[in-house]
């Protein structure tokens, strides 16, 4: 069995998410490597929005640590206003997007604000950025994050990025137009929602975790897929993919 | 909405071309509200932002998407009253710690936005409108005590959205490849919220790499960002924007990032950087002394590529 | 707004060139609502609007800020049920007989706009939002039974506005100065709501002077009108906005409106117009045939100016 | 006495109207004359904004007849989107518009759309343009129009244009942020506002023409100025340079 860490499945696992020819809005660390990972296999025609004002459908020439770096500008399909980007994903031009967190809940809510509340605050975290529009505009969004039970509560403090609120029917009386996220790659397995509940449903277990290892760091009752899987491992070719996009591992390692 | 602020030396194609210290000292006076970081990861005006912590501003507003590590190094000399921003940290390495202790302990007023609401905030003052209509946000934490987002119907379909109140900033400090004399700007890679911050603020602080005849700048009017007679200041500032990159000229210095991310962590550690990186150098000139020659080698660009010509003629 | 309609087809980037004529037929179905004239004077789609009018398409609704003689054109020949613009005429010799004659009998329903109501109607859809306040014809006729103009009050400040209601066209037609198969597009040059149109709208269609390899669309990002994923159909169309004039192509030949305010003052002559200006050329070749090389000579370009460069390096 | 037609008379008084530096939204015709005068007279310093996305300082190399023809792009100080322009506008940062039309009243409201009003078109023009938007949202504005009867009436068919509607208050009640016309400028002379009644005060009359003669063009009652005086004609110079921007006559005859 090839050499792998967590990181490395969550990014193989993300980049599974991307079908060919959609419009992905990108973020950094981990969805950066999924995109690029997909782009250079099964989704070849996928194009790549960022918010800071550019469209790719081609690979940056040189690993970039963050979406400003400038190999991303080279040989760009647009440059552009953060306005015309985000016009992209308010009028439901952008399939999928990518977004991480700090807490998640059941129904997919996602808090990168204040741990602890705005009322009490605890911990305070850098903020939204896109990722409230992301999870609020995209046709369907996905969280990555690590699991721990600190993390997978069954309410979070504070909605930063809007999953599925309360349950059905919240994201419509709300006002959003559309989405909510499909799925949670997490460090243990992958969870996806039910359609008639839109609460989490463990999906895919990744090599070596067991249903009991999630449910020890999920803080509500596990529930199971009917086909529950296991999530097969990165490839080699992937793992050397990877190493291509981020051969210093600043991101791969920053989540072991 | 309605501004009637223009002196006449703004409208006059004379010379604007000042001292960043002294551009920051006419400019920025305590109290003002500040945008920056307008490019996101490119282009922040960390030069501009360095002077304003050296002449301890006090009482600033700050107001921007991201500033990458701008804002919590500001926040962290304490100029900081209020932030209106989507996100403050350090892109690569998470949280800005000053930012967290500042608000942790009630010190700083914070008006949560995401990218979306404050880009439209900006471009609301920027075309002159009290407030924009969007679709994001709706349901989330954004809501919860914020004077700037309000829940509306549309008129016509009766659709939610959510109204973004209109942020015109007393200040945009931007930093630009190249600018002649009178402030006309030329910017190219990504945009960002540039042009708006600059078309919403009263006024507007340009540094640039380099300083060029206007002949220049109109040779492609495209490639202007703003024009001078909205420019109140510009400043001759090579290496202005570093560690940020800057398209055409040099790649981000990582590590700088990665440094403040340890520099950072206490207030004590804090203060250390900021008597190193932005006391001790009494000016840009010396910042770049201390960065040092074989430090900014790395970071010129090897890799050229120019664009296809255009004929602007007649 | 929500809009679910890119095809396979459009996303990937395989080729997207065929024929005008095919690109008419294909995205121009009777009934459309049409995007066109949006650089104001500058680059108007001429050759897919005479495509149009060839092609007998009925019931259309023009939407455009001013058109200079093309709407005109379009509603002579019979196409067109219902204009949303601000301005229909001859920019050079005032009106548009034929549209004129089209409003008087009855025969077009028209939704009067303003350029600023039109452009921000525009970056509605673009933006995806259902409506844009703005502060202009407040008190003007323009909100005399307007299905897209309301008052409104400032959700924050309570300050009278008007609301924009979003307009989506079901096509946009532009006429740039180099694509590539895909669709992305450079365009230099006055703006006008280009970009935002062609965001707003459900396709793209656009007419090139030049097909160029999808390496010079790259080589300057920041000159993209629009990316290629946008985009429906890109036709080769060498003097495509004649007489309209093309930055770094051909000026504007104004003898072809004067002589069009002649060929237009009754239905008669309009005709007579039409049958040898539209319907005989059967292609654009045909029509620059018929325009002549002598009279084209005269209208390139004499005096060039070229950019000072740039790099997009790293 | 230099050899003049009325409407080098109006260009010369569109150019005094401008003051050095203002931020000037330029209209085609007669307005565009007037402000190519101004700019290489008294306000070198002076700014064009053209809302097809047009800025310049600078004199177009060669004559125009539109805002769109090449020389005026060659050598801008900024080519952008019309919202752009529009924005300069609405936010309040134009000083001055020029705007023409078929039917003004004594408060200035102007109609280039309806003949006969909406409702009984008797002749459809081609409408508002900008003009609205320079009425609307400009600081002040200046009406050139030619000085008929039918166009100088009690009250316009149609408002495309607004002046001071109905009197003194009307455009804070609808909601207009600013601005105002600040002169008319005709075939015979000049009238400005009383900022009192928000009505027409004839301020000069043009060389050669009397009282009567502009009342018998008027539709309404004149008030006269109590400093009525005497329109200064067109220098020689001023001709000269009339003569460069229209070489062929083709804006300053049509007015003939």
């Amino acid at each position: 069995m090839t050499d792998y860490i967590p990181s490395h499945l969550m990014v193989v696992a993300a980049a599974r998410e991307i079908a060919d020819g959609e419009i992905v809005f990108v973020g950094m660390r981990l969805p950066l490597l999924g995109f690029l990972l997909a782009k250079s296999t099964h989704a070849p025609h996928a194009v790549g929005v960022y918010e800071l004002g550019v469209v790719r459908d081609d690979m940056a020439p040189a690993p970039i640590l963050t979406m400003g770096d400038l190999p991303n500008l080279y040989r760009a399909l647009w440059l552009a206003d953060t306005a015309d980007m985000m016009g992209l994903l308010q009028s439901g031009s952008v399939d999928v997007s990518f977004i991480g967190g700090a807490q998640v809940d059941r129904f997919g809510n996602l808090n990168t604000s204040y741990i602890g509340g705005v009322e009490n605050v605890q911990t305070r975290l850098p903020g939204s950025g896109g990722a409230c529009d992301l999870a609020s505009l995209a046709r369907r969004h996905i969280i990555i994050m690590a699991h721990e039970r600190r993390r997978f509560l069954p309410r979070v403090d504070y909605i930063t990025s809007p999953g599925y609120g309360d349950g059905p029917g919240w994201r419509e009386r709300v006002g959003l137009p559309r989405g909510g996220p499909s799925a949670i790659i997490t460090t243990l397995g992958i969870f996806r929602f039910d359609p008639g509940t839109s609460e989490t449903v463990l999906s895919s277990l990744h090599p070596g975790v067991t249903v009991e290892d999630v449910q020890a760091h999920t803080g509500w009752p596990l529930r199971l897929a009917q086909d529950l899987v296991r999530t097969p491992p990165p490839t080699a070719r992937e793992l050397a993919m990877i190493a291509r996009f981020d051969p210093s591992g600043y991101w791969t390692r920053a989540n072991e | 909405m309605c501004r009637g602020f223009f002196t006449s030396v703004e409208r006059m194609s004379t010379s604007k071309l000042i001292s960043l210290s002294e551009a920051i000292g006419r400019f920025v006076p305590d109290g003002s509200s500040v945008a920056a970081g307008l490019g996101l990861e490119a282009s922040i005006p960390f030069a501009a932002g360095h002077e304003i912590m050296r002449q301890r501003k006090r009482g600033l507003g700050l107001i921007g998407p991201i500033s990458d590590m701008l804002f919590d190094q500001m926040i962290g000399a304490g100029c900081v009253h209020r932030v209106q921003a989507a996100w403050v940290g350090n892109v690569i390495t998470g949280s800005g710690y000053n930012f967290r202790r500042a608000v942790e302990s009630g010190a700083l007023r914070v008006e949560d936005h995401s990218n979306l609401t404050i880009a439209m905030a900006l471009k609301a003052a920027a075309m002159g409108v009290s407030f924009m209509p969007v679709r994001t946000a709706l349901g989330s934490g954004l809501f919860v005590a914020h004077p700037g987002l309000k829940p509306i119907a549309c008129p016509f379909t009766g659709t939610p959205l959510a109204a973004v109140a209109a942020i015109a900033p007393d200040v945009a400090l931007i930093h630009v490849q190249r600018a002649d004399e009178s402030g006309s700007a030329h910017v190219w890679g990504n945009l960002g919220v540039m042009r708006d911050a600059c078309l919403a603020a009263r006024h507007v602080v340009i540094t640039a790499e380099e300083i060029v005849p206007a002949a220049v700048i109109v040779s492609d009017p495209n490639r202007v960002i703003i024009p001078g007679f909205r420019v109140s200041a510009v400043c001759h500032v090579p290496w202005g924007a570093h560690p940020a990159p800057v398209a055409g000229c040099y790649n981000r210095d990582h590590r700088a990032f990665i440094e403040y991310r340890n520099a950072s962590r206490t207030p004590e550690a804090f203060v250390r950087w900021q008597e190193r990186w932005v006391d001790t150098p009494k000016s840009r000139d010396d910042y770049l002394r201390l960065l040092g020659a074989e430090r900014m080698s790395e970071l010129v660009l090897r890799n050229h590529l120019f664009p296809a010509p255009v004929d602007y003629g007649y």
